[in-house]
């Protein structure tokens, strides 16, 4: 990024700068006059590039792209901060199952925390709007199936699910898979395994 | 036990330290936990117990977990402390697991004790998994804590402006139509030949007289009369016909819808 | 401004940035942990500098600092999309009859048309940009009275008022022939029926 920005940078600072919402790629390009989207990417990574190290950034999270201060500037802002929604522990276990699997039904959630997750604790993450139901599951029983949202992605900073940390780790490992086909898969590669046990 | 859906409004902990599980509380004394309401059902406090071994998930003892939690089981009720079901269904489960590992090989039930306990080893490792991650995602720069957006952006608008559009030759026509309808109209009737109703009675009523016999209407009226008189004549020998049908003078025969219409003289 | 700015800019960008209301230098300098004003001072001019010509600002205003949009940007936040629609009939003649009148007031527009006018007639009109309230008429109850503008002439391509065909031109035109019109009107209705009964 040189000193000097380019009249469409500068369209994009102005209107990322004065945005109530995070913009999509599509929506700033059309916002900007139908300006094309690739030429809009390629002036985003520009900025981003510029604004990295300052006290502010731009940032992409969930496909939606946004102005947001330093993370290491935070102390400063502390005091002046808007209350920042504490989840309880079930809820925020619960969260972690939601982004970690999506799409995911409530009895996949249960079956891996091994309790009964009552309906209040979805709410208040659908309530935060960091979950959002995401149809059913074409099973028998139809069950409502749950995801996250852009704004999920936006509240933990993340620019897609592809950042959460550690999934690639939990998913080589196995850990996202159900017990049943990571026991089948066991049981299928090292027949003996159960037997090491004693 | 199941404390969920809370939100939590105290502010005390660090960024990343969103909770504090009894048992990972920094003491030794493990009497101190017998308050079970820290946890999230035997699953998790299985998960507690299993990390107190140190090792690695993959490797803990299942036997030794099994022991510490009948244990703590125990010592929760030796204290009078109340223990949902669910805690002690999970008790029951373990000590027929333990029997199971513990008897001699022969007789093993489908599925075996060795399959139980490994599923119920990888169910732990599952849960670990999900624990660590929502740690390092609360842990994470949130938006509103860590990072902030604007206070008050100006937020963007887009308004919806019409513009109108109207051509000349609207225009000037529009004009024209306005002078048009509101200029003062004369209007003139041409002269047009027609036959009065009084002299279409007079004619029919005289050739009425003539003779007895059926006549249609067409053969009342003027024979050479030039097309709009003959029209005329029609419309007003059809209304002198109907009137001396009314007086009773003559009488009218219609045998068929648009048929020819017939009058002859009624006799008196 | 270098491409590296110091952590005293950084911090002053994240806080204004931040911040729901400009700040006066002491605030500021007080929010950022007691820093030495002139040290902020000379931070804030740097920062301004480093911004001007992008698409957001530093700026002070009445001894207070904030970012803002360029104002050249300005344009950006509130767009506005054109639709397009025809006049209506009723607006067509009532714009005629200010352009062939003008200065003409509302009763007198009535009185050419030979019917009522809506208030929202006249509004249309001069949200087009084609009407103007040309001040008061001199009579007893002082009537607003209308004439066309420059953009009227503009819209229609014509030089000046002088430039609207004369009575003459329409009457030749065959526009002003109400006998004849509602002559053809009836032919062309029922055209051959006279002939037919025969």
């Amino acid at each position: 990024m040189s000193e000097r920005p380019d009249e469409l940078a500068r369209a994009i600072e102005a209107t990322l700068f004065a945005t109530e919402a995070p913009l999509t790629l599509a929506v700033l390009a059309a916002h900007l006059g139908d300006a094309d989207p690739a030429q809009v990417r390629a002036a985003l990574a520009g900025l981003a590039g510029h604004y990295s190290g300052r006290g502010i950034e731009i940032v992409e999270r969930g496909g939606r792209w946004h102005f947001q201060t330093a993370a290491d500037c935070a102390h400063l802002l502390r005091r002046e901060r808007e209350q920042v929604r504490r989840l309880s522990r079930a809820a925020t276990e619960v969260l972690a199952i939601v982004a970690y699997h999506e799409p995911v039904s409530r009895a996949e959630i249960e079956s891996i925390r091994g309790v009964q997750t009552s309906g209040g604790t979805l709410d208040v993450l659908m309530e935060a709007g960091w979950v959002r139901v995401a149809g059913r599951r074409e099973v028998p029983g139809r069950p409502v199936i749950y995801a996250t949202t852009p704004e999920f992605l936006q509240h933990f900073g993340l620019e897609s699910r592809r950042d959460l940390p550690g999934i690639d780790d939990l998913r080589a490992a196995g850990l996202l898979d159900p017990v049943d086909e990571a026991y089948e898969a066991m049981a299928l590669q090292q027949p003996e395994v159960a037997d090491e046990e004693e | 036990m199941t404390g969920e859906g809370l939100m939590l409004q105290d502010n005390a902990a660090s960024p990343g330290d969103e909770w504090v599980t009894p048992a990972s509380a920094p003491t030794a004394d493990e009497a101190l936990y017998l308050e079970l309401d820290g946890w999230e059902g035997p699953l998790d406090l299985l998960l507690d117990l299993a990390r107190r071994q140190k090792v690695d998930l993959r490797q803990i003892s299942i036997l030794a977990l099994v022991d510490q939690y009948l244990g703590y089981i125990e010592r929760a009720e030796a204290l009078r402390l109340e223990l949902a079901a669910d805690y002690l269904v999970m008790a029951a489960w373990l000590a027929y697991l333990k029997s199971a590992l513990l008897l001699p090989r022969e007789e093993q039930e489908d599925p075996s004790p060795e399959e139980l306990a490994l599923r119920l080893q990888l169910r732990l490792q599952r849960l670990g998994a999900m624990r660590d991650a929502a740690a390092r995602l609360m842990a994470r720069d949130r938006l509103g804590r860590d990072v902030f957006v604007r206070a008050a952006p100006e937020g963007l608008r887009i308004d919806r402006k019409l513009k109108w559009t109207c051509d000349w030759f609207s225009l000037v026509q529009a004009y024209g139509q306005v002078k048009a309808r509101t200029a003062p109209a004369i209007h003139m009737v041409r002269e047009r030949p027609v036959m009065t109703l009084e002299s279409a009675l007079e004619r029919v009523s005289s050739m009425l007289g003539v003779t007895l016999d059926w006549m249609r209407l067409e053969e009342f009226l003027p024979p050479h009369a030039e097309p709009r008189l003959r029209r005329s004549a029609l419309a007003s020998s059809f209304v002198a016909a109907l009137e001396l049908a009314r007086l009773g003078k003559a009488e009218l025969a219609h045998d068929d819808a648009f048929g020819p219409l017939r009058l002859r003289r009624v006799r008196a």
